[in-house]
């Protein structure tokens, strides 16, 4: 009588990056700029505009499930201040274009981690923060936790460390404004 | 037409594992009538990480680091606990300063876990400077348990048999200086908190648990001490060297919230005391006893019982002579606390869910376990 | 004395045009991709159910209208009082009126129980 | 309150009865364990500290512990139940605060509880399968 892990609904595969940039207007006159003789000079400024504004206020969702949470709270407190890089929590998904996983996801966790995912607007990132959520951590044996976010969500940078230390989850929160810099409004670079 | 006649319909509000003020992964499922809260029925388990099936499949000394991570807030009385129990089963002597420098740290982790309760609790009422500056203050200690353990949040320093090492010279300066520093700064919050109009009518009369109510569904800690009634184990079964210390137990006939964070922010300068005792009284010798290696305690059941922050945790070891235990059973202070919730919870408002849940300080680990 | 207005009509374009112009900027940029399951209300993660149309006490509604009709009322005092000063009795007397008939409305409703809360 | 008090009040239910240190350690019967609840409840020992269960993998049973929090005495009743499909009545009607950990013992170990108000899952997901706490169950290698 093993333990069957059919608790969490089946996870859906995230879906793949290239279906991520839809048509919208602004990619078509990208396409059209492109042609014009000196319209890549135009079209890397307007994208560095885009993604300067972008990188410098990223909201996340307050989303702390365990250890890692308390780091979070006090990366965001009065020491280690995110607000300077423009960080400032929300508590929706609607108006929250980061979601920081937090601590340890579990299997009655996974299904509403997704359906938080998917009720967030793109452009939307993921951070996973610490070695439960990156893989599982010290509970790589428990019947009851997800070995790691990235079975649930498409995960953008991951944060080690067991909780990691604040500069630890800065440097993750300025690896992923790095990664934002290099997106363009043709797809990505 | 009088205003009450109307008929109405009960809406059930999911105040869900995501939420600002639930501390964590909690899922209260509320059934209100508009926004009076009939009934409440928690659902918990969001965070269950197996912590009691690991254990059965680690020795003593691989499971003392998850003791740190079942009440993140305070991971030396969770280390105490476990510690306690498999000295108890296995009949450790722990050396004397050993056990001085256990209390510095249990009471350190006390205030810290205090002040992120007085954080977030503020923090939940609106009042968004008091979280700054109680985490300014909690960062002081943070770099307390830094220099001495290497670790922030989850030290793991008290070992089975003693501590992980002795204080690094300049410790017992800075903790003297952080004692000196806390009591001028909990004025500062009394002049700020306590003393504020709106957060007196927020919760004064708010969230009423009355003593019998708190022991009949086993209550402990400040969420019953905050109704009167004056158990606390540091005194009631004293463990390492707490009936050497002089220190009183903080109680507060108020039985609301106000009286509930009236006795957190009493027990802080408690702790204070304490702890510049301890520094005072620390006497020289050993601070880690021999242990063997692979620790094979002998076959027995032990419990051991620590005031935790949060109220009674306990840690209750069945061992067939084994090196791991053969039943650990993690008696969490937060989980017996949340079933009476509902009890205090009916007939509040909405507005009054987050102060009460506040006042009851849970930690979504040890909950869940 | 005409250019005054003209002041205001180009404040209104300005303004007007101010917003039209950045809310199709950001409609161009964002992407958009609506899924079944992002349109689901939100419910701190949960699928909600059953619906938030529920009959609730209709003492809410009540409070909110004679919050808003004594709101409106106050909105009309700030002009008054401003130049009551200059206008004299024939103002004061006129408003006074306005409040008695306002005035009436508050009895009549204290007297029906409308501000009875529980 | 001594061993000899439960044996002359519950004669041979108690198998056996002995005072460690602080704790008056009791292995009793399920048949008296209601009645048991209630005399230890009215001498005192009214705070239904916690309700758990051991599987040794020869037997299971489930711990209760009651403290009388004026003397900081321990009573320690220990009840055997069989490994699988047993089950005890609640003792809810005594002691209220035995609700939720009852709860628990059922959800981690699959002990039914006859009597209890609302006897579901606590921890796992309602849809789970198994008792992971019981020594037959291997922990998953982590799906």
């Amino acid at each position: 009588m093993g333990v069957t892990g059919s608790g969490a609904a089946a996870p859906q595969p995230p879906p793949p990056r290239s279906q991520e940039t839809a048509k919208t207007l602004a990619r078509r006159l990208a396409d059209m700029v492109v042609l014009v003789p000196g319209g890549e000079f135009i079209l890397t400024k307007v994208d560095y505009v885009l993604n300067w504004g972008r990188a410098s206020s990223i909201w996340p969702l307050t989303y702390g499930l365990a250890c890692c949470a308390i780091e979070m709270m006090c990366t965001a407190a009065s020491r280690w201040d995110l607000d300077r890089f423009g960080v400032m929590y929300r508590g929706t998904p609607r108006q929250s274009d980061l979601m920081v996983v937090a601590g340890t996801v579990t299997k009655k966790m996974a299904p509403v981690l997704r359906q938080l995912y998917d009720q967030m607007p793109e452009p939307k990132y993921v951070i996973a923060m610490g070695g439960c959520a990156c893989a599982g951590g010290p509970f790589h044996d428990s019947y009851f936790v997800v070995q790691g976010v990235d079975q649930i969500v498409p995960v953008d940078i991951y944060v080690p460390g067991c909780p990691p230390r604040p500069e630890a989850f800065i440097d993750g929160i300025y690896r992923l404004q790095q990664k934002i810099h290099q997106e363009s409004l043709r797809g990505r670079k | 037409m009088s205003i009450g006649l109307t008929p109405t319909e009960h809406v059930v509000l999911n105040m869900g594992p995501q939420h600002p003020s639930t501390h964590g992964v909690l899922r209260l499922k509320l059934t209100l009538d508009g926004e009076v809260i009939l009934g409440c029925d928690p659902v918990i388990g969001y965070l269950h990480r197996g912590m009691e099936k690991i254990a059965e499949n680690r020795t003593y000394a691989q499971f003392l680091p998850y003791t740190d991570r079942i009440d993140y807030l305070s991971s030396a009385s969770n280390n105490e606990a476990f510690v306690l129990a498999v000295e108890r089963l296995a009949g450790i002597e722990v050396p004397e300063r050993a056990q001085y420098l256990r209390v510095i740290l249990l009471e350190l982790n006390r205030i810290a876990s205090h002040l992120v309760f007085v954080a977030t609790f503020a923090n939940d009422l609106a009042a968004t400077t008091a979280f700054l500056y109680a985490f300014r203050e909690r960062e002081v200690i943070m770099d307390l348990f830094e220099m001495w353990t290497g670790a922030r949040l989850t030290q793991s320093w008290i070992r089975i048999g003693g501590v992980g090492s002795d204080l690094p010279d300049g410790f017992e300066r800075k903790a003297h200086e952080f004692c000196r520093m806390l009591g001028p700064r909990l004025d500062e919050y009394d002049g700020l908190l306590t003393g504020n109009a709106i957060f007196r009518l927020r919760t004064e009369g708010v969230g009423v648990l009355p003593p019998e109510l708190g022991i009949d569904w086993a209550c402990s800690g400040p969420t019953l001490r905050g109704s009167g009634v004056a158990f606390d184990l540091r005194r009631a079964e004293p463990y390492e060297v707490y009936e050497k210390l002089g220190f009183e137990v903080v109680t507060d006939a108020a039985c609301d919230c106000m009286g509930r964070y009236r006795v957190r922010m009493e027990e802080m300068r408690q702790s204070v005391r304490i702890i510049e005792q301890c520094l005072d009284h620390l006497p020289q010798g050993e601070v880690q006893a021999k242990v063997p290696r692979a620790l094979r305690p002998p076959a027995g059941e032990a419990y051991g019982r620590v005031e935790s922050p949060r109220g009674e945790f306990g840690c209750y070891i069945v061992s067939d002579g084994g090196t791991s235990p053969l039943r650990l059973r993690l008696r969490t202070p937060s989980f017996f606390h949340m079933a009476a919730l509902p009890q205090i919870l009916r007939g509040w408002k909405i507005g009054d869910v987050i102060a009460i849940l506040g006042s009851i300080d849970i930690v979504l680990g040890e909950m869940d376990r | 004395m005409d250019n005054q207005y003209a002041y205001v009509v180009v404040f209104a374009l300005v303004g007007t045009a101010f917003v039209i112009v950045t809310l199709v900027i950001a409609w161009a940029l964002r992407p958009s991709r609506p899924s079944r399951q992002k349109l689901v209300p939100y419910e701190s993660g949960i699928i909600p159910t059953g619906d938030a149309w529920g009959q609730f006490n209709v003492r809410y509604y009540i409070f909110a209208l004679l919050f808003v009709l004594f709101d409106v009322e106050s909105a009309y005092l700030f002009p008054w009082a401003v130049r009551v000063g200059k206008l004299g009795l024939y103002a004061v007397s006129e408003m006074a009126i306005f409040l008695a008939i306002l005035a009436l409305g508050l009895a009549y409703a204290w007297r029906k129980g409308l501000l009875q809360w529980e | 309150m001594t061993p000899e008090d439960l044996k002359a009040q519950f004669g041979d239910d108690v198998e056996a009865a002995e005072q460690v240190g602080r704790e008056l350690r009791l292995r009793l019967r399920p048949a008296s364990l209601v009645a048991c609840c209630r005399f230890c409840k009215e001498r005192g020992y009214s705070y239904p500290a916690d309700i758990t269960a051991v599987d040794t993998g020869a037997e299971m049973r489930v711990v209760y512990r009651l403290v009388s929090l004026q003397r900081g005495e321990h009573i320690v009743i220990s009840v055997g139940v069989p490994r699988t499909g047993g089950s005890l009545p609640s003792v809810v009607g005594v002691l209220k605060g035995a609700d939720w950990p009852e709860r628990e013992v059922f959800d981690l170990f699959g002990v039914r509880f006859v009597g209890h108000p609302d006897l579901r899952r606590i921890l796992l997901t309602d849809d789970w399968q198994g008792y992971p706490l019981l020594k037959t169950a291997q922990p998953a290698k982590g799906s």
